[in-house]
């Protein structure tokens, strides 16, 4: 191993998380000169097929349960090192100077409104599952996408009306400023957990970074990105 | 009638003729590279001239930077003197093209029967791929011996043939000639064949005619 | 197994490839021979949507084609319709995507063959449109349809455009690659790979019937 | 301004247009003349990696170069070379992807021009080797430089597959489409609408030069 | 010395042909489409004959399914009927394709005197496009003339140029085949030509010699 690679700790972690990680990198190194964070990227789904596949990563950060699952059930993740890092809250975005809330979903007040794929996106999972008993009725409204980015895309063309998105991507939503919380109780917890991955070498350092995750000032960070602190 | 008055900067010197040519045959002799073959394409409407004049049948066909009528409405019939046939298309198919759809259902006989003169009524179904060099060039003849134009120019049409090829050939043009009544314009290399078929002969040098 | 995905991708992708067909081939005559000003710029030009990502694509053409873009506001003031969200979208992306394959195709393909073919063609009182339907295009037939296959293949495996503008809805816009996409991402591998194993059979199909069909008359 | 993404892309999508340049080229020679048996199914499969999504050929090229993959445990075992999350991985991705332009259009080239006169060369004793480079070579260059540019242009585009098997990694893998996704996806609009203008001025650029260097031997 | 001894099934009638030269000029004379470009082909390695054998210089270069040597190591000079020059070399590349790199800068005066004589050096740096029928024609016999090959094979050489030229290219012809003492194989429809040119003269007919 060349000594760059020994400084190297590899992290995969969840488009969404982009902006959050880009500050936690810089202020992680500022305080670890001897760790070099390479950070990679890219939709949960991705990521996870990356180290099913082998692919080099130590540390696991993707935006959903479900795709953590999908590696631990492959015995790809140490399990003991698994934490929920934060969470985040759905809420109903709509043009500037218009403004629907939730209810309005329902009414017959929107023609149309955008959310992430159910099947797939988790942001739309937990739409659907917030819509409960009404889903089948408003489901004809719903345009589908890959998602939140392409959702906030529908609403500021006014293609839609309204459409879900998480609370942390509200701060970077130009021109979505009509905001509504989706009543908590209607879904449930959204979390973002981290692990290390099995087949890491530095698993000790991965161990730190994740803990680093958990701390005051990164639990800051994710705060003012808009996620709310998870433990 | 044909009535040619024009120039033309050619690269190593200028092509500068006055011709008139009545209901006729003339041959155009001269040196290779000359310019006979760019004064054919001149005529036919598919090379301009700097300047000068060209009328077919009293209607001017060219006339400076004024008037151009393009290829396809001079009437000009035309033997390349590399054959340019449709590489995509048969013999049977090439000859028709100079016939509209009409016509072709007409002049059926009148088509084989040039086939027939030429000899190669049996290449009928070949592409020009397929044909030997003298085939190919009896083919350009028969498209250009179809159909009546105004006016024939035709470049060296017999060279790639053989004497009786060539006797068959002459044969055609004469009562093709004797038939249409029009301005033929003939180029060749070959003094027999000059006599045998010019009403006139002229000869070009270095883009003149003397 | 719900087939409507394969018939919804040959029905865009073989639509596309009759529009972009047309449209490229034309341009491709225009563009081949004869000089005009701002030539080469304008065919480069036509080389962007080869290069921007779909998803770029895809956004532009949302803007344009929206609700409340320039063309899809006189569309639906107009005739009162609505392309975005429908199959229509999905033919408008893929043939957006794929043109740059046909246009450069087709440029190439009529710069190819001897121009004196036309107009011996011409000579023989063959007007331009006769010219073109039995000189050039038959010449210039073998380059079409190079550019035939690659923007059919590139048709059928558009995604990044289509989603944004046709976005994904069952038994409407699903086409396969949509299709695979989400399979992946709920973590159906196994529907993804049937889908995976379809594009493969209907994109080898038509490419192979489409070479077939070649008749270069150079070939030899 | 980082220019960085600038140059990665530049780099990734010039050295896959060699590569890809290379490869086409010959394999196009080999399948344009003379027949074998499945000639027409293998150029009908080389059409694939257009027709299958980026993001499937990414997951292929990730099954295939990973380090549990064939090709790539073998060159981890043999060279110590690890592919995956690099910018070779990048060049990698842009190459498969963009094959397929340059191979369909290389057959093309090399079906289009007179065979005689490669027939000729060799009667003046020129060996396979001169009579490609001074005849095939240059009768076919149009159809050849056609190829080029949709590969320049596909390569430097390329999106999905890079994502899927080189990864974003800042300073290392950000190629300029990747840049444009993240910024979009990190809501950084600004941002992102450098790096199109970036990329539409590259790929402009490039193609623009490319065009230029055209010279049809037939075209008159 | 050039022994043929082959057949060959063509669309129409079988070529079929015996035939030696020794160091001297044979003409082939033969109706239009009668064989006579298939059977220089066949000598070059460009067709593929059904049987038989040719050796050159004592050389087998076919024999039947067991012996085919390619053409660039047969030897053999060829003057294409259709020219066969190369459209995108000047004038001045195309003559000394048929030389090597050394050959090349050692030739110079020679390709020099060859294009001189044949009236073509100011073409030089023309492309074939740019140039007259007659002027195309002359290149693709300089090509074939600059360098010595075993056997010298020419299709209607001539056939496109105008008395003077076609003078100069006979005496080219004439004092390279007493330089070169070699066989060589000229095609061509014109008597005077064939007359003057000829040690011997053989008529094909439908594939035959006769
Ligand atoms: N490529 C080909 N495929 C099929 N048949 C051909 C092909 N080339 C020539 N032929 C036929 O073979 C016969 C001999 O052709 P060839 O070219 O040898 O004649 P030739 O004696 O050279 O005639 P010419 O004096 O007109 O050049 C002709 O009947 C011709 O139609
Ligand atoms: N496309 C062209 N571009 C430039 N110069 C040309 C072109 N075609 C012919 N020339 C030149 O113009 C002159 C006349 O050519 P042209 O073809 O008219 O001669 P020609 O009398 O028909 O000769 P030939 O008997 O050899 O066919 C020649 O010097 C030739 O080199
Ligand atoms: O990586 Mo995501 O945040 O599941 O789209
Ligand atoms: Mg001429
Ligand atoms: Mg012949």
């Amino acid at each position: 191993q060349t000594e760059e690679e020994e400084r190297t700790l590899r992290i995969s972690v969840a488009s969404s998380l982009t902006n959050v990680m880009e500050e936690v990198e810089q202020a992680y190194e500022q305080e670890h000169p001897s760790i070099d964070l390479l950070i990679n990227y890219g939709s949960s789904g991705t990521l996870a097929h990356q180290i099913d596949r082998g692919a080099p990563a130590d540390v696991f950060l993707p935006a959903s349960t479900e795709w953590m699952e999908f590696v631990m059930e492959k015995g790809l993740i140490d399990e003991s090192t698994y934490h929920e890092l934060a969470y985040n809250e759905l809420v109903v975005a709509s043009k500037e100077g218009e403004s629907y809330n939730f209810q309005d979903l329902l009414d017959k007040k929107v023609d149309s409104f955008a959310m992430g794929e159910p099947e797939s996106v988790p942001a739309g999972t937990y739409a659907k599952e917030a819509l409960g008993e009404q889903w089948e009725t408003v489901q004809d409204k719903a345009v589908f996408a890959k998602n939140v980015r392409q959702v906030a895309s529908y609403i500021k063309t006014g293609n839609v009306d309204a459409g879900f998105v998480y609370r942390s991507d509200v701060m970077t939503l130009e021109g979505l400023t009509s905001l509504s919380v989706v009543p908590k109780e209607r879904y449930s917890q959204i979390v973002y957990p981290g692990a290390v991955v099995a087949l890491s070498e530095r698993s000790e350092e991965a161990e730190a970074f994740l803990a680093y995750l958990r701390s005051k000032e990164s639990q800051e960070i994710f705060h003012a990105h808009g996620f709310k602190e998870g433990g | 009638m044909l009535s040619i008055d024009l120039h033309k900067q050619l690269s190593h010197f200028k092509l500068d003729v006055q011709l008139r040519i009545h209901h006729e045959l003339v041959v155009l002799l001269g040196r290779s590279g000359s310019g006979k073959t760019t004064l054919l394409n001149c005529i036919a409407g598919l090379s301009k001239p700097d300047g000068g004049t060209i009328s077919i049948d009293d209607q001017c066909v060219y006339d400076g930077n004024r008037v151009f009528i393009p290829p396809q409405r001079r009437g000009v019939g035309y033997i390349f003197q590399d054959y340019a046939l449709f590489p995509h298309m048969t013999v049977q198919k090439n000859v028709e093209y100079a016939l509209t759809k009409s016509e072709r259902a007409v002049q059926r006989n009148h088509v084989d029967a040039v086939l027939e003169t030429l000899g190669i009524s049996h290449l009928r179904k070949s592409k020009p791929r397929e044909i030997s060099g003298g085939e190919k060039q009896r083919v350009a003849v028969a498209r250009a011996l179809v159909r009546r134009p105004r006016v024939l120019l035709m470049d060296e049409p017999f060279s790639a043939l053989d004497e009786w090829s060539k006797e068959e050939g002459y044969g055609l043009l004469e009562s093709v000639q004797q038939d249409w009544q029009i301005p033929i314009l003939l180029v060749t290399h070959n003094y027999r064949e000059a006599e045998r078929l010019g009403d006139r002969l002229i000869y070009m040098e270095e883009g003149r005619l003397c | 197994m719900d087939l409507f995905p394969v018939w919804l991708s040959l029905r865009v992708a073989t639509i596309s490839t009759i529009i972009v067909f047309i449209v490229g081939t034309v341009l491709g005559r225009l563009f081949a021979r004869g000089t005009f000003v701002g030539k080469t710029v304008i065919r480069s030009i036509f080389m962007l949507p080869l290069v921007l990502p779909p998803t770029v694509i895809g956004f532009g053409l949302l803007y344009l084609f929206g609700r409340e873009g320039f063309i899809g506001s006189l569309l639906n003031e107009w005739f009162g319709i609505q392309i975005v969200f429908t199959w229509y979208a999905a033919v408008l992306a893929s043939s957006v995507v794929a043109f740059p394959l046909m246009f450069q195709s087709a440029v190439t393909a009529f710069q190819q063959y001897d121009a004196n073919l036309e107009r011996a063609a011409y000579t023989m009182g063959a007007g331009k449109w006769k010219v073109f339907w039995t000189v050039s295009f038959p010449l210039a037939w073998p380059g079409l349809l190079a550019g035939v296959i690659l923007t059919f293949a590139r048709a059928l495996g558009e995604f990044g455009a289509t989603l944004m503008i046709a976005s994904y809805t069952k038994g409407l816009t699903n086409t396969l690659p949509l299709e695979i996409f989400f399979s992946v991402e709920s973590g159906n591998q196994s529907q993804a790979e049937l889908f995976v194993v379809m594009m493969v059979v209907l994109g080898f199909g038509t490419v192979f019937f489409l070479n077939k069909w070649n008749g270069s008359p150079y070939n030899n």
